[in-house]
């Protein structure tokens, strides 16, 4: 029972999302699905990095009235992980609006969302 | 001029030239005889003529003996090797080959057969004599080097024999060509071809032989009859 | 020995070679035709044609090369005779070595080449379509034959550790058992069956092949020009006779040796001709890569180990 | 089928990758490494009580100029997609369906709220959890709002790029003067840090973030209005 | 100077700024966004100068006023300035390249582009891994989105299949960023470098998955289908900024993180570099897209770079140089060629044919193409030379095939790529416009490629000594290129007579013998030139190109400058063959195989140089590490430019269809090379070594056969240069068993064969060239009987093939004699026969040569045709008179030769009597053979002028003819396929194994990478499978296994 902790649950449901995602855009042929892998992919890494910021027992890192500012160490959880978590959601965004802006453009062409229908380019 | 270029010109011309053969209503001639042209590699055209151009144009001249010692010391070795031209002209040349078997033995006479007029100094007109034939004989005759001599085997060289009255052979065989030595019979035998070429020994020997020279000074005459009888005459008036 | 008195020896050993050359002809031509039960030529018959031919009256010219290859011709058979020590005297300097380095095994084999050289150049201005002919199958049988000869020529080069002829026919002296023909049978072999083809009687005569392409190369030349080349073809007939008589037969001590042994080879080509047929051209070259070929690389593993 | 057990195989080696990433797992006690000086020092030195926007806006200043920038690429990069092609065929209107009364009513009441509410978590960024990200983003739900509200009405591309560049000028020219005035790009104590805990505090912290969440907020909107322009597909 | 950091905030502020700025119109937003560009060139730039006077030392950057690892830093050193100057450098010119797009598009592409180069400079400036990571993320998206800047169907798909997979890579890269801080709290990579991730447990993943991913943005092969297209659909103008810009600035970042690992990585590293190198380059093979054959050079050239890295600590000092040097070539040559790719407008390789309508296009994509490859003066040369030295000088020695193999295949596919360009037909293709502002970049970075090429020379001690003089030469010339020939040609051969000159006193007898067959060679080769008319375009520069080289292998005194100056006459006697009218394949065979030679050479020469501390030729004297395969290495280089069995099959078509005065270039000096390099590596094994006795025994039957199998193909040629062509294997064949004898005799026989073939060929090619002008074809059987029109080239030709075949009295004979000899005594008796069988058949060939063109029958056609021009026949007529003193007086030749040889081989000299030469097996003389033979042939020839003067001169049809005539000279010309009977009996020797055996390969190689490039099916989502299968199989081979 003892890596039946949160962090670790954490870290299995993140890596689980991750290879959801994996498997999601290795199969599905739709474009959409695809994107929503990837989506899934990514949460899954910003659920590890939550995880990994992760300390039993102490709260956020904003130093109000909650936590002693002297003792702030040993109260609050890292608060690097985040940071980059806010830095990763939103290049998460970033892309995934590009790669929808794109499958916009692919169904324009061929009013299709099959990927395996574009393979204009090859070899 | 580019290598396409030339092609593509040629073979135009050669078209051209084809369509040029159809049109014509001449007499038959050979396509090989037709004026033609060819591109030169520079682009610019040659006017080719058969018959003309890849002759030489000149007369045979008469090449007189110089008398005295020397001539009769060569007129000797002259008749001890005549080399006898290998070409059947008609029907006695079926008389020509028993020469060599033991029989006969025309080598030791100094008699042999050689392959090239240019290495002969001895020609058989072997039997009748076929129009078509002669235009051979003639060109053959004229390439041999001077003294040569003409040995004519059996009557239809004399007077055409039982040919006398046919359209395709001659009926006098001197009217075109000047003969040494008449071979009389139809046919003869080759013991009469070898009198022959004893006769010519003695002609030879005997300063006699120079019909060559003859041929060459009435050159013309014997040139107008040729045409005479060869209605077709498509060949150079001058062989070499 | 006096660069003249040297002078006047080779013309007077050319004279002999040429003469003995014309006169082996006729004998040959004579024992064919007694063979044959004929009388055959007079034995002065090729001195007669030789003189007929130099008086012919009119005489016709293709152009320069033309004239040359009767030139090479002949010189390269009179070449061939300055090249090759002809009696052995026992002297370097002797008189009948004419001027022939000791007789340079490569000068000699590559000289063959000049008249051969002018004949096809000659005959190939004549713009006969039969002499090219000719030429094309005398030069790729030569190169056939150069196959076992040159492998036996160079086995008896080890043999005796020289390219010199004089040095070979001098170690071949003394006893009939020191010719090459006992102390190397492989090459002595590979050279008497090359010999056949060297010599270019039937079954290798397909360069002349009369009555199939005339007569090969000479078929436009007449006259004055067939004389020098009739001339040229005795001296270089009796000079092949004599370079494998050097080279396989002990050589000779007098004319008198060179002569019948000369003679003894031609006839073994003549022999050997009087009783096959002609070759084409390609059943010529494999056949001088069959047994003769083995026989001369027989000969060079014999002496290289 | 041969393909997707290929596949599942293969997801079993990705993650045999991460099994023995966990496979280290010690659960952890002590904050360690740089979290730990944060967690020490950031209060004293940024004076923001949230030591997330602390980490965001100054340490990881750099990061966020990138994530900002990589906003306006997909503003940008979606703007000029979209656009192409769109010249020549003006004629063909788009259509909207009307939206319902209860949603324009509300709007009218809702959109100043919201605005009000997104400047309230940028301008508290450093204070309390938010910041100039979740600030744009509540203001470009307002927008989309707006849209859902009046579907045919036209939002100014020209106004949200001039929002646009003024906010990431703003933010460039904040992070130069750190240079001029403080020790490096983007220090934000090129203004006093103020009092730990009140809203004029941590030194340019809310100046950044007020410009953060304008330029969030416009980018966001821009990405809305380029999408929402995007005629129908047939 | 201004803070880097300026480099980042000028372009976000600008970037940023565009939305305002765009108001003042396109014009002033380009002229903003370009100056802006420029700004951060001038950073670089500065920073650069700075460290390269080496006043500067590496500067840290620190944000927000924290040290690291607390808040961000970026570090500028000398790599990062170099490399920032190359990505903004690049930028700029791309900017300006790319200025009509701009104009067209939407402000916002200006926006993205700015981003994306700064984007790239942070991700080399960065030192922080989380920071690299958003940059990289920035640099993805911009290109994604800038792949749109040609919207079309291809360019959508391969935008979606990008950004998917760098994203999902971006991924693992973050997943290994989390855990990498997880483990030790630092996101610093000096800080991650110092904690010794590896030493960890679980580190170890960490690692792999961030190297892992960074090499995936380095597009390994076979996980980078995503990247190729993305080369493909996008505008050449983005390609050049991706190929040359990003690229370089991915490969940074792997050397900057690699440190992380340590080195049990570096290995593989190497070895993912070796798959890609190999494998790109092989699937470049199948191309026929230019943009994606781009591409997969591009990979391949990044593969190379990998490999480089992971030899770092081998290479120690000259990593950066080698990095340096292939890394910059590629930098410039790629960009040139995108760039070139987007003013050419050709899609297919085939299409590049129209770049040939305007030729200086052709000079710029050769210069990039040659840049590629690494031929001088390029940097890559001098990088791949001290590349393959410190590799083989650390034992590598696979990996030194592995890198010379995979150029190899480069080579392949850009040279056949430049072949279409060369010679491919043109005339239904449009010519394209030019832009002056697309121009202007091409331009730039041409120029600056000669110039690097010149830096990288003097930067190091080898490179330092090389003569760029007779290179300027050759720019000289091709900046008067548009004077008309005569003016040209007389300034080339002034200058060649003039270098002679200031060059030959130094020189001692063996390297003189060559630099007159060379030099003045050359220049005699150059007077048929003002036989021609108008401008020639383009034959100078390449012809004194060949010539520079030639001369620089004469006077190399290191083996960096004689692989400097055969690399140079390789690339210009390519320049030579390739202008014929159709040579192309032969013309790609020939850089083939010299490509592969020059590699072999090198690999041999890295050989050489183990064990010793110079440079100097005299390492050649005494080869320490596995001196037998590295002499073997060594020959064999020397052995395809001489031609010999196995590596031959490019001469006949290379000389057979060059022009009429290339082909005695080519053939008659050109081949002489080769024999130059055999002699100085056979003078260093030295006479006495019992070790090479093999090597040198093996070499004896190659020359063997080739002069056998050479002189039996040259008997069925039906073209007249052909024939001489093979009859040259034949010769290179008898020079290289002379040499291989390694006797004085064989020597002295070698080198009279070596002047010999000099002599004799030149005039035949020359000859054959001139008539080949005059009557338009190469086929023998359609000339025929032109002695009659061309006497003075009959004369030529009869005497060249008397001295060719070796008959007596002329020189060949001389030859052989020595070469008899020298077999005989070495004991090579099989060998003497085979060559001796091979002078017969030489002798066939020759009469087939000189009668089916000068005698026979004259054709029609040919009536009117001119003796050849006089230019020409003044070189030949020289060097006639030449071939005639040396066939009398060869000991004028000889004796200083045979004094010169015993130098090495002081035994078992030809001694000199006069005249006369003395071999232990006989004596001969030249002049008393050619008195003797003379003087018979003169009196007879005389006596039958004399009795003949009479006779008639008769026409070419007054032949006997069976009393007929012949119908036409074409029926009566003897002369197509001549020797059927010969080859009924020999057919089995002209089996074309050779040529079968390199068909085969190069199919083999073609096959396979027909076969493996069905990988990139062109479905996205097996790229994604490609990726995860990549990082499995490296997970289990790395750490796993």
């Amino acid at each position: 029972m003892q890596y039946l902790t949160l962090q670790n649950i954490g870290f299995a449901t993140g890596f689980i999302l991750i290879l959801i995602g994996i498997w999601g855009f290795l199969t599905q042929k739709n474009i959409i699905k695809i994107i929503i892998s990837f989506a899934l992919f990514d949460t899954g890494t910003h659920l590890l990095l939550v995880a990994v910021a992760y300390i039993k027992d102490r709260t956020a890192p904003i130093i109000d009235s909650s936590v002693n500012s002297a003792n702030a160490v040993n109260e609050i959880v890292d608060p690097v992980p985040h940071a980059l978590a806010l830095t990763a959601i939103v290049i998460g965004l970033g892309i995934t609006a590009l790669m929808l802006t794109f499958t916009l453009k692919l169904f324009k062409h061929k009013k299709s969302l099959d990927i395996t229908k574009y393979k204009d380019l090859k070899w | 001029m580019s290598e396409l270029d030339l092609n593509k010109k040629t073979s135009e011309m050669l078209a051209n030239s084809k369509a040029n053969v159809k049109n014509s209503k001449k007499d038959f001639t050979r396509p090989e005889d037709e004026l033609r042209e060819v591109v030169a590699p520079d682009g610019s055209i040659i006017k080719i003529n058969p018959l003309y151009d890849y002759f030489s144009d000149e007369k045979p001249k008469e090449e007189l003996p110089r008398g005295g010692v020397v001539e009769k010391f060569l007129n000797w070795a002259r008749a001890e090797s005549i080399w006898v031209l290998g070409f059947g002209t008609g029907c006695g040349s079926i008389e020509i080959p028993p020469l060599v078997t033991p029989r006969f033995d025309m080598f030791r006479y100094g008699v042999q057969m050689r392959p090239t007029p240019r290495q002969s100094n001895a020609f058989i007109i072997s039997g009748y004599l076929s129009v078509k034939t002669l235009k051979r004989v003639i060109r053959t005759y004229e390439q041999m080097p001077s003294p040569k001599y003409i040995l004519a085997l059996g009557s239809c060289t004399i007077n055409g024999g039982m040919y006398y009255d046919s359209y395709s052979t001659i009926n006098r065989l001197d009217k075109y060509i000047p003969v040494d030595v008449y071979i009389a019979g139809c046919m003869p035998r080759p013991e009469a071809l070898l009198h022959g070429f004893v006769k010519l020994k003695e002609l030879i020997k005997a300063g006699k032989a120079e019909k060559a020279n003859e041929y060459a000074r009435n050159f013309d005459e014997y040139k107008a009859n040729q045409k005479k009888i060869i209605k077709d005459w498509n060949m150079p008036d001058y062989n070499w | 020995m006096n660069i003249y008195v040297k002078l006047a020896y080779t013309l007077l050993g050319l004279l002999i070679v040429i003469n003995w050359g014309m006169l082996m002809g006729a004998t040959m031509r004579k024992i064919g035709a007694r063979m044959a039960g004929r009388h055959g030529i007079p034995f002065h018959q090729p001195w007669i044609n030789l003189l007929k031919n130099f008086s012919t009256r009119t005489t016709i010219t293709h152009g320069i090369m033309y004239y040359l290859g009767p030139v090479f011709r002949l010189s390269g058979g009179v070449g061939l005779f300055l090249f090759m020590p002809m009696v052995f005297t026992g002297a370097v300097d002797g008189p009948w070595t004419n001027f022939s380095f000791e007789g340079d095994l490569v000068l000699i084999l590559y000289f063959q080449v000049f008249g051969m050289l002018g004949m096809a150049l000659g005959a190939g201005e004549g713009g006969h379509p039969y002499s090219a002919m000719g030429i094309a199958r005398g030069l790729a049988q030569h190169a056939a034959v150069e196959l076992p000869l040159t492998l036996a020529i160079v086995s008896i080069a080890i043999q005796y550790d020289t390219l010199s002829i004089y040095k070979i026919v001098e170690a071949q002296q003394g006893s009939i058992l020191n010719w090459v023909l006992f102390t190397n049978p492989f090459a002595a072999a590979a050279i008497i069956l090359a010999m056949l083809g060297a010599l270019g009687h039937s079954p290798f005569n397909l360069v002349k092949a009369p009555n199939e392409i005339l007569i090969g190369p000479a078929t436009e030349y007449e006259g004055t020009y067939l004389g020098f080349m009739m001339t040229a073809g005795a001296v270089i007939h009796v000079m092949e006779a004599v370079l494998f008589m050097n080279l396989v037969f002990g050589g000779a001590n007098s004319w008198l040796e060179l002569i019948v042994k000369s003679f003894l080879i031609y006839f073994w080509s003549v022999f050997v001709g009087m009783v096959f047929p002609r070759f084409k051209i390609e059943q010529s070259i494999t056949w001088f890569f069959k047994v003769p070929f083995v026989l001369g690389v027989l000969a060079i593993l014999m002496y290289s180990f | 089928m041969i393909k997707k057990v290929f596949i599942f195989v293969l997801l079993l080696g990705v993650g045999s990758i991460f099994l023995s990433l966990s496979d280290n797992f010690k659960e952890q006690k002590e904050l360690k490494g740089i979290g730990r000086y944060y967690a020490e020092n950031a209060a004293d030195e940024l004076g923001a009580a949230n030591l997330v926007t602390a980490v965001v806006v100054t340490y990881r200043g750099l990061d966020t100029l990138g994530e900002v920038s990589i906003l306006f690429l997909t503003s940008a990069i979606l703007g000029f997609i979209l656009s192409l092609k769109k010249t020549g065929s003006e004629d063909d209107k788009q259509v909207f369906l009307p939206a319902s009364e209860i949603l324009v009513t509300a709007s009218k009441v809702m959109i100043p709220i919201i605005f009000i509410f997104g400047a309230y978590v940028f301008i508290n960024g450093h204070l309390t959890p938010g910041g100039g990200f979740q600030g744009g983003a509540i203001i470009a739900s307002a927008i989309v709002l707006s849209i859902l509200a009046k579907p045919e009405s036209k939002i100014s591309h020209s106004f949200i790029s001039t929002i646009e560049s003024i906010a990431g000028i703003g933010f460039i020219g904040a992070g130069i003067l750190g240079i001029v005035l403080a020790s490096g790009f983007l220090d934000n104590r090129i203004m006093e840090l103020g009092t730990f805990g009140t809203l004029i505090s941590a030194g340019a912290i809310p100046i950044i973030y007020i410009f953060v969440g304008m330029k969030v907020g416009a980018e966001l909107t821009s990405i809305l209005v380029n999408l929402k322009e995007t005629k129908n597909i047939e | 100077m201004v803070d880097p950091i300026h480099i980042i905030s000028s372009a976000l502020g600008v970037a940023f700024a565009i939305g305002i700025v765009g108001k003042l119109g396109k014009n002033v937003t380009i002229a903003v966004m370009l100056s802006t560009l420029a700004f951060m060139a001038f950073i670089s730039l500065q920073w650069f100068m700075a460290f390269f006077s080496g006043e500067q030392e590496t500067t840290q950057i620190f944000t927000a006023g924290f040290k690291p690892p607390i808040s961000i830093n970026l570090q500028m050193g000398f790599n990062e300035a170099l490399f920032t100057l190359l990505v903004n450098v690049v930028g700029l010119l791309g900017g300006i390249y790319l200025i009509d797009i701009f104009k067209k598009q939407s402000k916002n592409v200006l926006t993205v582009f700015l981003v994306l180069i700064m984007g790239l400079n942070v991700i080399i400036m960065t030192r922080d891994i989380f920071n690299l990571f958003v940059f990289m993320e920035i640099v993805s998206i911009s290109i994604a989105g800038l792949v749109f800047m040609d919207e079309n169907l291809k360019s959508s798909q391969a935008g979606l299949k990008y950004l998917i997979a760098t994203s999902v890579i971006a991924g693992m890269l973050l997943i290994g960023i989390i855990f990498a801080y997880y483990f030790t709290g630092t996101l610093n990579i000096d800080d991650l470098i110092a904690t010794n991730l590896t030493t960890i447990k679980g580190g170890g993943i960490v690692v792999f998955l961030i190297l892992i991913s960074i090499i995936l943005e380095l597009k390994p092969f076979p996980a980078n289908g995503w990247a190729l297209d993305v080369y493909e659909s996008s505008t050449p103008g983005l390609g050049a900024i991706i190929s040359a810009a990003a690229a370089t600035a991915s490969f940074f970042v792997l050397s900057k993180v690699m440190d992380i690992a340590g080195q049990e990585w570096y290995y593989y590293i190497s070895l993912i570099g070796a798959i890609t190198f190999i494998g790109s380059n092989l699937l470049g093979l199948k191309q026929d897209n230019a943009k994606r054959l781009l591409g997969y050079s591009s990979i391949g050239q990044l593969g190379l770079l990998m490999i480089i890295l992971g030899f770092r600590d081998i290479l120690g000092d000259q990593t950066p140089y080698v990095i340096f040097g292939i890394l910059v070539s590629h930098y410039f040559a790629k960009a040139g060629l995108f760039w070139l790719s987007g003013i050419v407008k050709a899609q297919k390789l085939t299409d590049w044919a129209v770049i040939r309508k305007k030729p200086f296009f052709l000079f710029l994509m050769g210069t990039f193409l040659f840049a590629l490859i690494g031929f001088p003066p390029f940097p890559s040369f001098f990088a791949k030379w001290t590349l393959v030295m410190e590799l083989v000088g650390s034992g590598n020695v696979t990996w030194v095939i592995i890198v010379l193999f995979g150029s190899m295949l480069e080579a392949v596919y850009l040279f056949r790529w430049f072949g279409y360009a060369i010679k491919g037909e043109n005339e239904h293709l449009e010519v394209f416009k030019i832009d002056l502002h697309k121009m202007i970049p091409v331009w730039i970075v041409a120029l600056a490629l000669y110039a690097v090429g010149y830096f990288t020379a003097q930067m190091t001690e080898v490179g330092a000594t090389i003569n760029f003089i007779p290179l300027a030469f050759v720019g000289v010339l091709l900046a008067i290129d548009f004077l008309p020939v005569f003016v040209k040609n007389t300034i080339a051969i002034a200058g060649m007579l003039l270098h002679f000159y200031f060059v030959y006193p130094d020189l001692d007898d063996i390297r003189l013998l060559f630099e007159v067959i060379f030099i003045i060679g050359g220049a005699l080769a150059l007077i048929a030139g003002y036989a021609y008319k108008g401008k020639r375009s383009g034959f100078y520069p390449v012809a004194i190109l060949m010539y520079a080289g030639l001369t620089g292998i004469i006077e190399a005194s290191t083996t960096l400058e004689f692989f400097y100056g055969w690399e140079l006459m390789t690339a210009g006697s390519y320049f030579l063959i390739i202008r014929g009218k159709r040579s192309m394949p032969h013309g790609l065979s020939y850089i083939l195989f010299s490509i592969g030679g020059a590699y072999a050479l090198l690999a041999g020469l890295g050989m050489a140089h183990v064990g010793h501390t110079t440079f100097g030729m005299d390492i050649l004297n005494n080869i320490q590490y596995l001196p037998v395969w590295a002499y073997a290495l060594i020959i064999i280089g020397f052995l395809t430019k001489t031609a010999a069995l196995g590596l031959h099959i490019w001469l006949p078509g290379a000389h057979g269809e060059a022009e009429s005065d290339v082909s005695p270039m080519v053939s008659a000096i050109l081949l002489k090379a080769g024999v130059f390099g055999l002699v100085l590596v056979l003078i260093g094994m030295g006479a006495e070594n019992n070790q090479y006795e093999m090597l040198t025994y093996a070499l004896g039957w190659l020359g063997a056969l080739t002069v056998i199998l050479g002189s039996i193909m040259a008997l069925f040629q039906e073209d007249a240069k052909r024939l001489l062509a093979y009859s040259s294997i034949s010769q290179l064949g008898y020079i290289v068993l002379g040499l291989a004898v390694m006797s004085h005799l064989g020597w002295l026989g070698a080198f009279t064969y070596v002047i010999n073939h000099f002599l004799y060929k030149f005039i035949l090619f020359m000859t054959l060239g001139a008539v080949v002008l005059r009557v338009g074809t190469h086929n023998m059987y359609q000339m025929g009987g032109l002695i009659k029109r061309m006497p003075i080239a009959f004369i030529a030709v009869l005497i060249s093939i008397i001295a060719l075949a070796g008959i007596p009295p002329l020189s060949g004979f001389a030859g052989k004699w020595l070469f008899y000899n020298a077999l005989i005594a070495k004991g090579w008796y099989f060998q003497g026969v085979i060559t001796f069988i091979s002078s017969g058949i030489a002798f066939l060939y020759l009469w087939r040569l000189i009668h089916t063109v000068f005698l026979g029958q004259l054709k029609d056609n040919h009536r009117n045709v001119k003796d050849i021009s006089i230019w020409f026949s003044i070189p030949i007529f020289v060097l006639l008179i030449g071939l005639l003193t040396f066939s009398f007086k060869p000991e004028w030749v000889l004796q200083p030769l045979g004094n010169m040889i015993a130098e090495f081989f002081p035994t078992g000299q030809l001694t000199w009597n006069g005249g006369t030469a003395i071999s232990q097996y006989g004596y001969w003389s030249g002049s008393v053979l050619g008195i003797t033979i003379g003087s018979i042939f003169m009196l007879i020839l005389i006596w039958l002028l004399v009795s003949t003067r009479k006779a008639h001169k008769v026409k070419q049809f007054d032949i006997t003819y069976s009393g007929e005539r012949p119908e036409r000279p074409e029926t009566t010309h003897v002369a197509y396929n001549v020797f059927e009977g010969v080859y009924k009996a020999i057919w089995i020797a002209t089996i074309p194994l050779v040529e079968t055996f390199w068909t085969r390969v190069t199919n083999l190689l073609h096959d396979t990478a027909g076969f493996t490039r069905r990988l990139y099916s062109g479905d996205g989502q097996s790229y994604m499978l490609h990726i995860v299968v990549f990082i499995v199989i490296t997970y289990l081979v790395i750490i796993g296994g």
